[in-house]
């Protein structure tokens, strides 16, 4: 395994000393050893918004710690649900007194965790609730979407939720614009490599040169088929052909676009496929994009391969996707 | 032998569950690194150990099994903390305030353990869990009361259904957690759950069977 | 080769095609198909900040383009010099009329390149001075430093030239505060696996498994030595070593790291080793770091592996490295 | 024979330079694949061949040669788009305002075009570069000259020299260029820029003697 690590078993505490090291500007490590706070959390009279998942996402999780994004993040183990105890502490710290808003995605072990997180809390009368991402288009069909993975879609929802929050919103908006955000977002991926969990130290499954896997889950979960490995420009219209019509998008609608990259992609590559993404929804699509993000959102370790995430916007979902943030992971400005 | 004993004496549990954990740490990681991740083993031993450290000399049984679950529930994480964490949460609520632990005490408590594990988790026998462990033992314990036998006689047969249980999981294809990734090829290996979940209760048996 | 590209000879254009559809908050194309420009260049009183390099290293050199950092870039092939042309139409496009710095590093062809496009401006009455980056500590012994190549330390380079223009600075002031950064800045690289130009289709070099090159180039030139793999933690002391003695670096100053990826390095070993870094810094050698970057900053294509990049900073460079600026792979708020 | 040419007539030099680089795209690339980046070839093509569609109906050799350096350093870019481009528009250069091209103007073309390589590239004899071929090539066309032989013989001088030079480099280890950083391993296979620079002195030869 050619990696820069120490004792992989202590990857995740050795990242968030990194962490909160590197970012004093951003964030601080508050109460437990696996919560990443704001900086200046809990933010009196506003909405919390908490987070967190399992290790080797970066800059998800908590890369998008920050200003008008989220307030703290539970942070797991390599590919592993933090405990209740890790999202307790997050919700803790980032309660303003005005509820918390938990953001997170659809794994078995998070939802568990949160569960009992939010009983928790609740029994102390601070009130928490959540929004499940699963925007993961692949992962089961449209009838049961409740049973699709959050993917890459996670970064807009908190992006989302955390400028409603930040402008004032109350518990009740900040969940509704999230859920919004999450309802109106289709993810794909496309997996070229697999990665390798340090602790484990063997790759995480198989793909043979030539192939890649369409549809991959953020922690190599089979997708729709393997096949042979086609263009990016091929990739980019399969992706778009398998998540447009699941909302469905339709012409003249606007979106904002996420080309994520999944760890060891070459930036210069997401730019190759988001050129092609551009050209089909602005062209043939009739639609308009609002945003784009290209960049490495929410990657797998040193995955190859990338994702693609579409929302439609209405006005206020491009007001709060406007609104400036400021985190590791994500740093805007007003771009009208 | 009694058909019953005391709550009070029963506190040494979390000890033997956690040397049980001790034992099958490398077993058990090499279960879960052909079709899961390699670390349940790992997991277990972390959890169980640290609780055993927090009971307290002359816990009861009840009491044991409270700080066992909540040290899952809160140090773990992933999805055998919080599993796990309910499931002797569960058992702990049901013998809380019972003095004499007897057998339907001790059927109500698996079936408990055994819906907070349901409610939480969401798996059906023959998705390659711990529940194809956990099913046919608390049938196999709850049909041995029922026609008749003793409360170790019941144990026994617990034990002996939740090892079949357990070997059953090596012909199917995982439904839930991290292998069914893997489809039809999580097929021809033990389920890493299933098998701690049998040695969690084997051990309990034998552990009660020595209080009676 | 497991990659997202169409033709292997248009990676370059069709990212640059990608790249302007991004970022047109930022850039602009302008002139020549291998230029990218900041979108409201030239400004007008202002020393135009311009540079290039060969392709592949991403977010350098087109995601420096931005507010308070650099006006233009010549994009060249994969590891290859831009042309003299695209060079200076990048110069001719930041010309704001107090003359051109061009801030780049130290290859043959890039010297080449930036010397006839500097020729060709002049001959139309435009000054242009230049500052040729050697951070890199590896490839050349200290008395031969002018043969040294230009890494990562380059985004210092750019970020202080960019400020110092921006505050107004003369074109000697600019070049002065430039050349200061990167006679204040020593780098280094560690590659634990090589990478593959796509119209090549190969490794550009072999790294055993276990192995890894200790003072490694961003083109895979070779390092000071291939040496089994070591910890993150001993990485980290190592490359400290070799570059903290060759400024040298002493007790009580005050210094800005960079820790770079190469590309398929994920982020969260990026943190592991800074911990370190950090760690060793503020520790034994008594230094403080006055501001830290981690990240995907200076990369090669799909490389494993991680850079350092330590800069030793007095008051105008503090408050140069401290000004806010925007672009795609730098975007920052005021620390203090 | 004659000993000159009319510096008009030679506006073809170009046309021909492509072919050959055409004939030999696979071959230089291949023998760059070998310790560089295996583009030789390509880079070549590209840049005589544009270079070939902008010389105009009747331009003249020192016209010819301005084209083709000129485009050489303004489309190609790397390191041999000025090396070759400040070869090629030195050549112009030296024959420009030139009305017959003979022996001695052509040694000043061969003499500005190395030193223009020199002043930009830096490399010397040993490098491994086409310095390699340059070099002794040069120096038997002025030998030649001296002992008294005419412009065609002095053509094929510098073209055997200039072969034997290219060959030279084979032995040799890489110290300038992409090359270089593969130290001793760069042995044994020819160097790309010495096998094109060989290709370009003989075509040249062989254009010029059929102009005399
Ligand atoms: N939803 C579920 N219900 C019951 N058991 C589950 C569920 N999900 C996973 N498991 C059990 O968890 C075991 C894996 O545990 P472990 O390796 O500790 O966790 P992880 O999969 O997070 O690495 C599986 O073998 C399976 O028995
Ligand atoms: N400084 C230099 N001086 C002379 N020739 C050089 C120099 N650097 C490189 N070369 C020549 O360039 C050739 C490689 O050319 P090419 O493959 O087109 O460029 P690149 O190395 O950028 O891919 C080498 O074989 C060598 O002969
Ligand atoms: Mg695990
Ligand atoms: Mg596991
Ligand atoms: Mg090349
Ligand atoms: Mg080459």
């Amino acid at each position: 395994m050619q990696r820069i690590i120490n004792d992989p078993d202590r990857v995740v505490p050795e990242m968030v000393d990194g962490f909160v090291a590197a970012h004093p500007d951003i964030v601080k490590r508050e109460g437990h050893e696996r919560v990443v706070v704001r900086k200046d959390a809990p933010v009196a009279g506003k909405v919390g918004i908490v987070t967190g998942g399992g290790s080797g996402h970066k800059p998800a999780f908590v890369g998008y710690v920050g200003r008008n994004l989220v307030d703290a993040v539970a942070v797991g183990e390599i590919f592993s649900s933090p405990t209740a105890a890790a999202f307790a502490e997050a919700m803790r710290a980032a309660d303003g007194g005005k509820g918390i808003a938990c953001l997170y995605g659809n794994y078995a072990g998070d939802k568990m965790n949160v569960k009992m997180a939010a009983e928790d809390l609740e029994d102390d009368g601070i009130e928490v609730k959540t929004v499940i991402a699963n925007d993961d288009v692949p992962s089961a069909p449209k009838d049961e979407r409740e049973k699709r993975r959050g993917v890459a879609g996670e970064v807009l929802m908190w992006k989302v939720g955390g400028a409603k929050a930040a402008l004032g919103g109350s518990l009740d908006e900040v969940i509704a614009a999230a859920q919004k955000a999450i309802d109106n977002t289709r993810s794909i991926g496309i997996g070229l490599s697999p990665c390798t969990i340090p602790s484990v130290g063997k790759p995480n499954f198989s793909i043979e040169p030539g192939k890649m896997e369409f549809g991959i889950g953020h922690h190599g979960e089979p997708g729709i088929k393997v096949m042979d490995l086609v263009s990016a420009d091929e990739m980019a219209a399969m992706s778009l052909e398998t998540i447009l019509p699941d909302l469905p998008f339709n012409k003249g609608d606007e979106v904002v676009v996420l080309v994520s990259g999944l760890g060891a992609t070459p930036i210069m590559e997401l730019y190759i496929f988001y050129r092609k993404v551009h050209e089909i929804l602005t062209g043939e699509k009739g639609m308009s994009v609002y945003r784009p993000y290209v960049g490495e959102y929410f990657t797998s370790l040193e995955m190859m391969g990338i994702t693609l995430t579409v929302m439609k916007v209405d006005e206020e979902l491009k007001q709060l996707i406007d609104l400036d943030c400021y985190s590791m992971g994500l740093r805007q400005e007003k771009l009208r | 032998m009694s058909e019953s004993f005391a709550n009070a004496a029963g506190g040494g549990i979390v000890a033997e569950l956690a040397a049980t954990m001790r034992e099958n740490r490398d077993y058990l990681s090499e279960i879960d690194g052909a079709i899961g991740d390699g670390d349940h083993g790992i997991n277990m031993v972390k959890g169980f150990d640290m609780a055993a450290e927090r009971v307290e000399d002359g816990a009861s049984f009840d009491e044991a099994f409270r700080t066992l679950g909540r040290t899952l529930v809160m140090e773990i994480g992933g999805s055998m903390g919080p599993l796990y964490g309910q499931f002797f949460r569960a058992m702990a609520r049901q013998a809380k305030g019972v003095e004499q632990v007897d057998a339907p005490t001790f059927a109500s408590m698996l079936e408990a353990a055994y819906e907070a594990i349901r409610e939480l988790g969401d798996a059906k026998v023959g998705d390659k869990t711990l529940v194809d462990t956990l099913d046919p033992a608390i049938a196999a314990f709850k049909e041995a009361t029922g026609t008749g036998a003793g409360f170790a006689e019941a144990l026994d047969r617990m034990t002996e259904a939740a090892e079949r249980g357990k070997d059953s999981t090596k012909d199917l294809v995982a439904k839930v957690g991290r292998s069914s990734r893997l489809g039809e090829r999580s097929k021809g290996v033990l389920d890493a759950g299933a098998t701690s979940c049998w040695l969690i209760l084997r051990t309990t048996a034998e552990f009660v069977k020595r209080q009676l």
